[in-house]
């Protein structure tokens, strides 16, 4: 079933996001009426990641979820029932200006991505689409990815755990990567950047029980989707100021915060890319994900 | 009123570690910059409402784990063979944390509060049942022989015997059932997504608002004090007969 | 009637406390039990009470082996501080019993205030078990069985902590009970003056391993009191009977 | 023959019961107990044993050591000091209420991540019912042996040692053996966040991983482990508290 | 020296317990204490060993103000079976205050195979105090006291559990202690001729509000035997002038 279908033909839709900068579109697109149009009523459900988002959109709690691309490549390799209907953000392609990186102290010996051989890392969690781009970043400066010893931090403990010396580097993401700039730390990496040129670095998805049955709500759902990340990528002011609705970042963090990109497209080269670098890494378990079944 | 020092000291070593450096004020900010967090945050409706949130959830849930724990530790307690045959069991199960049963809640209800209360209700569950078994194995036998010789029935032993008994133990076991629920219910909020305080600690979490984040965690523990206060009230009106009660030894 | 018969019990692992035990209490008796300390009368009243399984032979009450407590009983423990509940009022202690008994309210109240009156702790009534001296808890242990209105009695040295004058009231108040309700009384005592006035029979008992060394029946007359009783001189040729019967039971022991 | 029927035969039954209720089961995070089964002869390898749950178990054990000494230590100060009991009492509250998860990442600040974190959060977790049934247990204490005690002159950590903890220690058991699985449920919590090994860090990737059938697997071997350290629990409680198994027994004619 | 002047105890909210005793007894001296049960022998006792805050009044002992237990007395409880403790056995229980004592190991076990020997217990010492009679835990208490080697004893009815011949047993064990160490004891109990065969003063207080009713001499030979000092005369006189005086304070009590 497609949630709850009132008697005047409005969909209530649940989607399960993390309350994040990345998912800024879909409260933008809420505000500007982009689901109301299509009979769509949806509401947020912030979980604090995959292990709650991805059963409630498999059992059918939530109708959508937001994930990352390489989370969505692992749950492929494993045949969970879901599928993606849409982007959900990519990475600005810049070198340095990405809202993606790693950084690491001020005095850090540590000068470019080459160095990271042999240090300790921070990722937000291990065998995901952190390291796996990280390792990707150090290849291509031309050290050796394998020394590399990945911890487990969650991204807000990053500053911290960079100011003393828990870790040599982190890969942050924002609020946090402007937050530990300011603190003087040095970007020495973009990872997304280097992984993949437009790298889709996360997707709206649903289950395929869904995509079957209610095809048309997925269809006005994507539609909605893809015009609120329209918007949102043209308005980068608004969508500054819609983050102080939903997260409790202090409006100078939000003025200096990179945005990401938000296109319509999901960059399937890139997944493709991301799925080989996974593989390379041994995340999937030896098994290689379908890309194309993963596809909306 | 001695209590309130303790707390008092805590205020004062929270403002002075990171005003005297030792801590950088970035991650453990100075009390009076939580206390000035915390008062924007209670004027807002959306804090009370989460509050309103997780103290629903705390309260059935609650409920439900000291119920279902009392009745049936007493049921396993009084009845030998009963307690020989589900011991294995219950051990089996208890150390299961309720964290991981977070898919199985989220499969089977959402976000709702349903969710939060399969999770509060686990671990609350055990913390009771646990407690009550002890305390009925701590009946003196011969006030046990004085109610079995004027044949007292099942139901009289365990209402005027064994429920005293047990009744200090039960306490115990509520003030730990008490927490535990509280913890499991922001736990659940803050990794489910459920509405309530632990939501909006994930979200002042990742927003990097340190002081919103630490006057949030406050809130979580004055509740735990609250509730505390409470419990130790009520014990001191029940239990106005035992020994750990009956005043402090004099001289 | 009740009537023991080759009662024998072993405490875990191998505590031989009663070895072979037979005699008989008629229905409306009032027998007295005396014996040597540790000789295992708490051991019998518990077996005749159906709180502890004996280890062999059998003891029965009014023809029916006795397997658990049997109804229309009461015991006074020897332990009396922990068999009172803490946790209720005098007044409670002594009325749930009566309470499991499904008695009318008033009759309840009548029955805890006359008892507790005729142990003389009348106004104590709202007191807790641990605000009491020692005898007054133990009279509060009889009041409760008194107020049962048994049709057996079972009592381990009740009079243990209470003074001279008080045991004296109260073992007339035993007396007068039995009497009025033809109540069957078996009494545990080391007092042997007490033994003799109270009982109609006094048992005496081995030290361990524990056998019925002796026994005599008391002549004196039904009607007994306090000061013409005890002065009578048979009552004293009774009471060195049995004061020679313990130390000879005594010596055995320490001899053999 | 009869206690291994006992120990055996519900988990049995229900275990059975399972296997034939998600025989048929589709549902993705409901696998059925066969595949779970399947799958734990495959994950529970001696490598990862040794790998994982070995490092868990060392990081319980100094847990749980150490929440029952600070337990039992600041329990019998707060239960025989009614004023310091007033005193701090709202403070340990306050702390108790605080949702390990939340203080993981505030301890992190302080301790790190390496082992000492994990270790502090177990204690933070699990000395909590050690500590309020010590309270209880101590202020409990028979006011007649405490008499006996202060009359003899045996006082000040004698006291302490020979009267008021071993009267407290049924009590104290309780409380250490709600310890024990709380302990456990925190080695978890706390390999959750910034751990790359251990018993929880490998349930938790699986889940992430969405290896439903080896995060199951996982679950059952916590059950397992929880069970095996009580049972080790249980041997040790029998010991230490004979007497008080005896005098229970003692009088219910067995 | 004990003296006590004064004392006055309440117990919260409102039971007054003492109203104003005062005495003295004399060091190396054996003072026996009757009085009806709940009149406040406990909680006198209580106060004179420091366990009791009084609320008016004051104790003194050799000199010194009581505030708190004194070194080198021992006290025998009238709760003797919850002044055991159960996790300990019959040796440890008694050997546990000389252990406090720092005494050396050989003689440690020398006293407590000395006291349990002399109570009658030899062959118990690695029984818990569970597995014995009500008696046998008594006595245990009381050999925890005698090997103390106390100089000042308190002893709250410690034979009310016992029988006959082992009282009378303990009674010249009580007063062969106190002659060979010079000990001073102060004992309650019920028993009359208890009180007038061991002490050299008897005490008689009133029922409560609580004061020193009577006191008496006994002027008896200081080498008294169970035999031929209960058969003397003066001991017929003494006992029936306690009793008088007891039943007079009960008396006084009831009809105002
Ligand atoms: N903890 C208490 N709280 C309140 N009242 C108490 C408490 N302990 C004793 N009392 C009261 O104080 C009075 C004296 O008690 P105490 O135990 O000293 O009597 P006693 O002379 O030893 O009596 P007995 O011979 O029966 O042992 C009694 O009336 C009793 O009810
Ligand atoms: N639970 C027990 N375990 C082992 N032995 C026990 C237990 N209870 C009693 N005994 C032993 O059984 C014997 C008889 O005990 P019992 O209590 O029946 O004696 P008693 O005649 O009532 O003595 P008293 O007059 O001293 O109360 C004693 O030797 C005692 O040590
Ligand atoms: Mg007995
Ligand atoms: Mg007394």
């Amino acid at each position: 079933s497609g949630g709850e279908t009132e008697s005047d033909g409005i969909d209530k839709v649940k989607v399960g996001v993390i309350p994040i900068i990345d998912v800024a579109p879909i409260y933008l697109g809420q505000q500007k009426g982009f689901f109301s149009n299509r009979k769509i009523e949806v509401s947020m459900e912030a979980g604090q990641g995959g292990a709650a988002i991805v059963p409630g959109v498999v059992s059918g709690q939530f109708q959508f979820g937001f994930s990352n691309m390489t989370s969505l490549l692992i749950a492929q390799t494993k045949n969970v029932p879901i599928k993606t209907v849409a982007a959900g953000v990519a990475s600005t392609g810049e070198q340095g200006k990405d809202f993606g990186g790693v950084v690491v102290k001020a005095d850090s010996p540590i000068k470019t991505a080459a160095d990271l051989a042999g240090k300790k890392v921070a990722v937000n969690t291990l065998k995901n689409i952190g390291d796996t781009t990280v390792r990707e970043s150090v290849r291509k400066a031309g050290g050796d990815p394998k020394g590399i010893q990945f911890v487990e931090m969650p991204f807000p403990n990053m500053p911290a755990g960079l100011q003393e010396g828990q870790v040599d580097a982190a890969w942050a993401v924002e609020p946090q990567l402007t937050q530990i700039k300011a603190a003087g730390g040095r970007l020495v990496a973009s990872n997304f950047v280097d992984a993949a040129p437009g790298l889709t670095v996360a997707a709206y998805f649903t289950s395929t029980k869904l995509a079957g049955e209610n095809a048309d709500l997925v269809k006005r759902f994507t539609e909605a989707i893809n015009e609120s990340l329209a918007y949102a990528d043209s308005h980068p002011d608004e969508v500054r100021a819609i983050i102080g609705s939903y997260t409790k970042i202090d409006e100078k963090t939000r003025a200096d915060v990179t945005l990401p990109k938000w296109p319509t497209e999901i960059n399937q080269a890139s997944v493709e890319t991301l799925a080989k670098l996974g593989t390379g890494d041994g995340i999937f378990d030896g098994a290689t994900p379908d890309v194309a079944k993963l596809m909306p | 009123m001695r209590g309130l020092l303790g707390l008092a000291g805590l205020l004062v070593i929270v403002e002075a570690l990171p005003r005297s450096g030792l801590v950088d004020d970035g991650y453990l900010p100075p009390t009076s910059r939580i206390v000035a967090a915390l008062g924007d945050e209670v004027v807002t409706a959306e804090f009370w409402q989460a509050v309103a949130d997780t103290l629903t959830a705390w309260v059935i849930g609650l409920a439900v784990a000291v119920a279902a724990g009392v009745v049936v530790g007493v049921a396993i307690g009084a009845v030998p063979v009963l307690r020989a045959a589900t011991s294995s069991t219950i051990e089996f199960l208890r150390p299961i944390p309720s964290v991981a049963l977070i898919p199985l809640a989220v499969l089977l209800y959402g976000t709702d509060l349903g969710s939060t209360l399969l999770l509060v209700v686990y671990a609350a569950f055990w913390q009771v049942l646990v407690q009550v078994l002890y305390g009925v194995a701590d009946v003196d036998p011969i006030a046990d022989e004085t109610a079995r010789s004027f044949r007292f029935g099942a139901w009289a032993r365990i209402r005027h015997v064994l429920w005293p008994t047990a009744l200090p133990y039960v306490f115990t076991g509520v003030r730990l059932a008490a927490s535990v629920a509280l913890v499991l219910a922001v736990t659940a909020e803050l990794v489910i997504g459920a509405p309530g305080l632990g939501k909006m600690i994930a979200v002042a979490q990742t927003s990097g608002a340190v002081p919103d984040m630490y006057a949030l965690i406050a809130v979580t523990g004055l509740l735990g004090v609250a509730i505390n206060l409470a419990a130790r009230a009520f014990e001191r009106r029940t239990l106005a007969w035992h020994q750990s009660v009956r005043g402090e030894v004099p001289a | 009637m009740l009537s023991v018969s080759g009662l024998r019990k072993v405490y875990q692992p191998h505590v031989e406390a009663l070895r072979d035990l037979t005699f008989t209490v008629e229905r409306g008796e009032l027998v007295c039990l005396v014996g040597p300390s540790g000789c295992g009368k708490t051991t019998l009243l518990r077996c005749i009470a159906g709180l502890l399984e004996p280890t062999g032979g059998k003891v029965s009450l009014d023809g029916r082996e006795v397997s658990g407590p049997p109804p229309g009983l009461a015991m006074v423990f020897q332990e009396y501080g922990r068999s009172l509940f803490p946790w209720m009022t005098v007044r409670d202690n002594v009325e749930l019993p009566l309470k499991q008994k499904r008695l009318p309210r008033t009759r309840r109240s009548a029955l805890v205030e006359e008892s507790l009156t005729a142990v003389g702790l009348a106004g104590s009534e709202s007191a807790y078990p641990w605000q009491l001296s020692g005898g007054m808890q133990q009279r509060v242990a009889i009041a409760r069985a008194v107020a049962y209105e048994p049709s057996t009695l079972l009592m381990d040295e009740p009079f243990a902590a209470v003074d001279a004058q008080t045991r004296a009231d109260l073992e007339d108040l035993v007396r007068s009970l039995w009497q009025r309700l033809g109540v069957t009384v078996l009494f545990i005592t080391h007092d042997i003056d007490e033994a003799v006035y109270l009982g109609q029979r006094v048992l005496m008992l081995s030290s361990s391993p524990t056998v019925v060394q002796d026994e005599i029946t008391v002549d004196l007359p039904a009607e007994r009191d306090q000061l013409h009783t005890r002065a009578d001189p048979r009552f004293t040729e009774l009471r060195t009977h049995v004061y020679e019967q313990i130390q000879a039971a005594k010596l055995s022991t320490r001899t053999g | 023959m009869r206690k291994v029927a006992y120990v055996l035969g519900l988990p049995v039954v229900l275990f059975a019961a399972w296997y034939l209720i998600s025989a048929g089961s589709e549902s993705f995070y409901a696998p059925p107990l066969r595949d779970i089964l399947a799958s734990f002869g495959r994950t529970w390898t001696l490598d990862r044993l040794q790998a994982d749950v070995l490092p868990s178990l060392l990081r319980l054990t100094a847990g749980f050591l150490l929440a029952a000494v600070i337990g039992v230590a600041l329990g019998v100060a707060i239960g025989l000091g009614p004023r310091l009991r007033a005193t701090v009492e709202p403070v340990l509250e306050f702390f108790r209420a605080i949702p390990p998860p939340v203080l993981v990442p505030v301890i992190m600040l302080f301790a790190g991540i390496g082992n000492g974190m994990k270790i502090i959060v177990i204690v933070f977790g699990c000395v909590w019912p050690v500590l309020l049934n010590t309270v209880e247990g101590v202020r409990a204490v028979d006011s007649v042996q405490l008499d006996t005690a202060r009359a003899y002159g045996i006082n000040g950590f004698d006291r302490i040692r020979r009267v008021v903890l071993p009267s407290a220690s049924p009590q104290i058991a309780a409380g250490l053996r709600q310890a024990l699985s709380i302990a456990i449920i925190l080695m978890v919590i706390s390999e959750m966040f910034a751990a790359s090994n251990g018993l929880g860090f490998t349930i938790v990737q699986f889940q992430r991983s969405f290896a439903i059938p080896e995060m199951w697997s996982g679950i059952i071997l916590l059950g397992l482990l929880g069970f095996g350290l009580s049972l080790l629990f249980r041997l040790a409680e029998g010991r230490a508290l004979r007497w008080y198994h005896g005098l229970r027994a003692a009088s219910k004619g067995r």
